[in-house]
């Protein structure tokens, strides 16, 4: 979208504008990094239902989602949440419980989708899982192929190298293009217009912004163009992908964003605690998601001695000596 | 001092393979570790290496996922994913490269299953699925595995083919068009597997202290051949000493 | 190649040691901006023949390759310097002589095929192309092809999406990877162990980089270690990739250097004039090249009045009303 | 104050062309002067774009070249060229882009040469090929095609097809599997064509002061239709004052 101030709203409005029913979703961020919760809890707390999720290895945010109810299918690489949950737990049960129909590919070939999506191709080449159970079994059959539009008519196809032994390559998989309906970001800093500095790594943020048809950016800070200006070095994110800017503070809580605060290792093992039963499951939705009214409400049960406690310390960017075990 | 656990004997098993000026693709467990240990003892100009980008990460404190901020702190260059496997496809530092994997089950071959157990449509237990392990193996010169010597996890055949070993054997990745890598070894907490050069099968290299050749053939869901097996040296005390008090203090992975 | 510091050296050094007659060769910057000239005049003073040289639009570097006698073979999308020159004058006098034979390709095919490089796939897709005689004709004929291991055996191939209409795309053009022998970069910044820092835009040159056996850096700066990994989100090449890093500082003159200085649009005019005539061409060649030892000598020869006056304002990166008629 | 010469009258005439909202493909030339005409007349929330990556850049200076240090100031990202070009052919954002170019040959549907003059293996002028002009012509939503306005370089057939248009009329750009844009506007130092929706020929639209329809055909090595053909408005004031006080003050480009 062009330059303009219009793009700054509140997060409920944004989630209401962008994301349906039925639509094709994608969210930033890695295992527990970044991921956009503010947004993952709005989306919970408005009762979305049947999204089709897009997913490298965004650990935390897909497990709430699942768990929330809010997924129908899903294409991922990695349903897990690094040592606080080698595998998501909502995300197994739901499997496990025929709930959710998943798509496996790996971390590349998610990454390789979005930068095709994002380069307006129709797919990238790569040689990662020939021969593999990813290339032979597909999630979605052809049928449900067949019929949705948003769903490409193949999984994964092989290919012979056109340019012969070029590369040292015979054989490539091409992994297809994913143009979400919308992508979800959680970064630093972004101005009125839509310019995002992220900082650290950025994971496949860029291209899974670039490859949706619209961009919901919330952010930590939200500061004059100039500032960001002065450095467009530091910048990833032009304002052209993007719809709507949106503030707010600890917005990954309780994962990490990087040089504001830490991921909260207490939070996330209570998470994964709450997770296995159902019942301990639907208390914690009830107390963190629907009995507040948005992501201040959230963190405000967390307490501010918890939050202080994971503050990033600025010259490293995460909470040093933080408890973590 | 000479008394030490499975894990340590693991992560120095692991370091030992890792050799000056690799790339070390590395997850948060004792893979990690063993990046770390090898680049303090035998290899300072190892570079440790995440699948999310960090090229040359500065540990001050061990990092609990591969996007966690302390892999972030002075590295060389702050990539995305594209770049971290791209670094691995590439011709020139993919060469360069040994990934350190883990999986739920492995065959004979050194394949890899980390998706599903029992039906993949229909799953008794659904895992986290490839992550970046299906990439690392198909792209890189050497892999490393790591695994947990139990039956259930070495079978004969997998439940479903995540990861790309050896395959079926002589000339199956050539086949496929993997046109370089493999698995290289298989640290176990019993033992250290290799892979035949001529039938590209596990045969047992090396056994732990306190474990034997028979033992470890009686926590697999396969025989291999054990006649080349030795007894793997203990850790010395200068790596064990680096392990604890240099790479994980505090013994968060160690535990 | 992995850290340490045995990559500082001369510019001599580095170019005997990685770039040979008949090297296929890749030179970063584009027009008039950060060329790597003071390794392109090493190039032509030490009298290297027969290169294979890869260019999108990198304008002053490319000319002068020309001129100097070094080139036999160019793939290219745009031989120009901007308004210094909309066609480089040596090279379309090579062109016209038959002196060099030339493969044509767009800007955004020579940048997907070092793209496709860096990833190390044999080919990347794109719409952009379809019908056109870029498709058609082939400045390397079969049999050249056929025989020439560094030179893929087709030039561009049409394929028929195998995603059906994925994409809204029924057909790409597919470009064939770039494996240059070496690249050589003029950066801003770059540390003893290879890690690199380019300010302002960065072109093509991180792919280029990438895609190279080997990669020589020319920087204007050689800084310490911590100085550039304490903002690691400024550097985008990291050590893996580089052989040789060789602090020359003006190693873009005369063409321009991001915050360290601009064009010298004199220069440029003068080196037209020259060009366009065989005998004035021997002349600059033998005043600015042959006759000096290095870069240094070149710029002695350019006196320091006229490189004070290209000298950037440090807040806006080139330099304030610079006469540039 | 209403003198004005051909170049301001090409500049006026793209700018006018040029929507809100759209973002501009331009090079350094007039079009750069039209980009900057639309924003501070028509178009305040047009972007300008360059083919190397910087988006929306704050000129306080005229670049000579799209590699200019000066378009790097205040950008709102620093780009690369495969980020550019992305952007082209990207489904939101190059649906809004309008590329600027010119060319030595145009034909009569639009197709450019900007390669050689004669044979193309041995070529009588050898021009400095495609650059990005190819790409966007390829990938974005429509093309406005600057040209000097001479018999030789309208042409019934380009000697090397550089840059496709309409191809070879109704469908040609469908049949390629070019999905989207074609030329849209032929500027040139005498008129203003357009291409016709059904057989998407050049047609002459509008001439400017002191030319006729008669003179711009006798400039031509084709006909073209000019029935449809009428004046083209002179430059307002405001447009002019727009252009040579804002844009061009020095009159680098204007001459």
């Amino acid at each position: 979208m062009e330059a303009g101030s219009d793009k700054v709203m509140s997060l409920r409005e944004a989630v209401k504008r962008f994301v349906q029913d039925g639509s094709h979703v994608s969210i930033g961020g890695f295992t527990v990094s970044r991921n956009p919760m503010a947004a993952v809890y709005e989306i919970i707390r408005q009762k979305i239902r049947n999204l089709h999720l897009y997913a490298h290895s965004n650990g935390q945010g897909v497990d709430e989602l699942i768990g929330g109810g809010c997924v129908s299918r899903l294409e991922i690489a990695y349903g897990g949440s690094g040592r606080f949950a080698p595998t998501c737990v909502r995300f197994r049960k739901a499997v496990e419980r025929g709930e959710i129909t998943v798509e496996d590919y790996t971390n590349y070939q998610m990454t390789l989708r979005f930068l095709a999506g994002a380069m307006g191709i129709p797919f990238l080449p790569t040689r990662s899982s020939l021969g593999t159970d990813i290339v032979r079994l597909w999630g979605f059959d052809e049928t449900m192929r067949a019929v949705e539009e948003k769903v490409p008519d193949k999984k994964l196809v092989e290919l012979e190298n056109p340019f012969g032994q070029w590369g040292d390559t015979k054989t490539v998989i091409l992994v297809p293009a994913v143009f979400p309906d919308v992508t979800i970001l959680h970064v630093q800093q972004a101005d009125e217009q839509g310019t995002a500095r992220i900082e650290g790594l950025s994971f496949a943020d860029i291209e899974q912004a670039k490859a949706a048809r619209h961009v919901i950016l919330t952010c930590e800070e939200l500061v004059p163009t100039a500032v960001l200006r002065k450095n467009p070095g530091l910048n990833q994110i032009p304002f052209l992908h993007v719809d709507a800017v949106v503030p707010v503070p600890f917005g990954a809580y309780p994962t990490a964003c990087y040089r504001y605060y830490d991921y909260d290792a207490a939070f996330l093992k209570a998470y994964r605690l709450a997770a296995q039963d159902d019942g301990r499951y639907g208390q914690y939705l009830e107390r963190f998601i629907f009995s507040v009214k948005d992501h201040a409400g959230m963190l405000h049960r967390v307490g501010q001695e918890q939050l202080q406690r994971i503050k990033a310390d600025t010259s490293r960017g995460y909470a040093v000596g933080l408890d973590r075990r | 001092m000479t008394d030490f656990t499975a894990r340590e004997m693991m992560a120095v098993a692991a370091a030992r393979h890792i050799k000056d000026g690799d790339i070390v693709f590395c997850g948060t467990g004792i893979s990690l570790l063993a990046a770390m240990a090898a680049k303090h003892i035998s290899a300072p100009r190892s570079v440790i290496f995440f699948e999310t980008g960090a090229i040359d990460a500065h540990l001050e404190e061990l990092p609990l996922s591969v996007a966690d901020s302390r892999i972030m702190y002075q590295v060389s260059v702050n990539g995305s994913l594209a770049d971290a496997f791209a670094t691995m496809q590439n011709r020139r530092t993919g060469r360069q490269v040994v990934g350190i994997i883990g999986a739920a089950q492995i065959d004979p071959y050194g394949n890899l299953n980390s998706t599903a157990i029992g039906d993949y449509f229909a799953p008794r237990v659904r895992l986290a699925g490839s992550g970046g392990a299906c990439d690392v193996a198909s792209l890189v010169n050497r892999t490393i595995i790591f695994m947990q010597h139990e039956k259930r996890k070495f079978v004969p055949r997998l439940d479903y083919l995540t990861t790309p070993g050896w395959i079926d054997g002589p000339g199956g990745r050539e086949r496929l068009g993997l046109s370089r890598g493999g698995p290289y070894a298989v640290i176990t907490n019993m033992a250290v597997m290799r892979f035949d050069d001529a039938s590209r099968r596990m045969y047992l290299e090396g056994y732990f202290e306190k474990t034997t050749p028979g033992e470890v053939l009686q926590n697999m869901g396969f025989a291999v051949d054990v006649s080349r097996a030795r007894p793997v040296p203990p850790p010395s005390p200068r790596e064990l000493s680096v392990l604890r008090e240099r790479c994980d203090p505090q013994r968060l992975i160690l535990g």
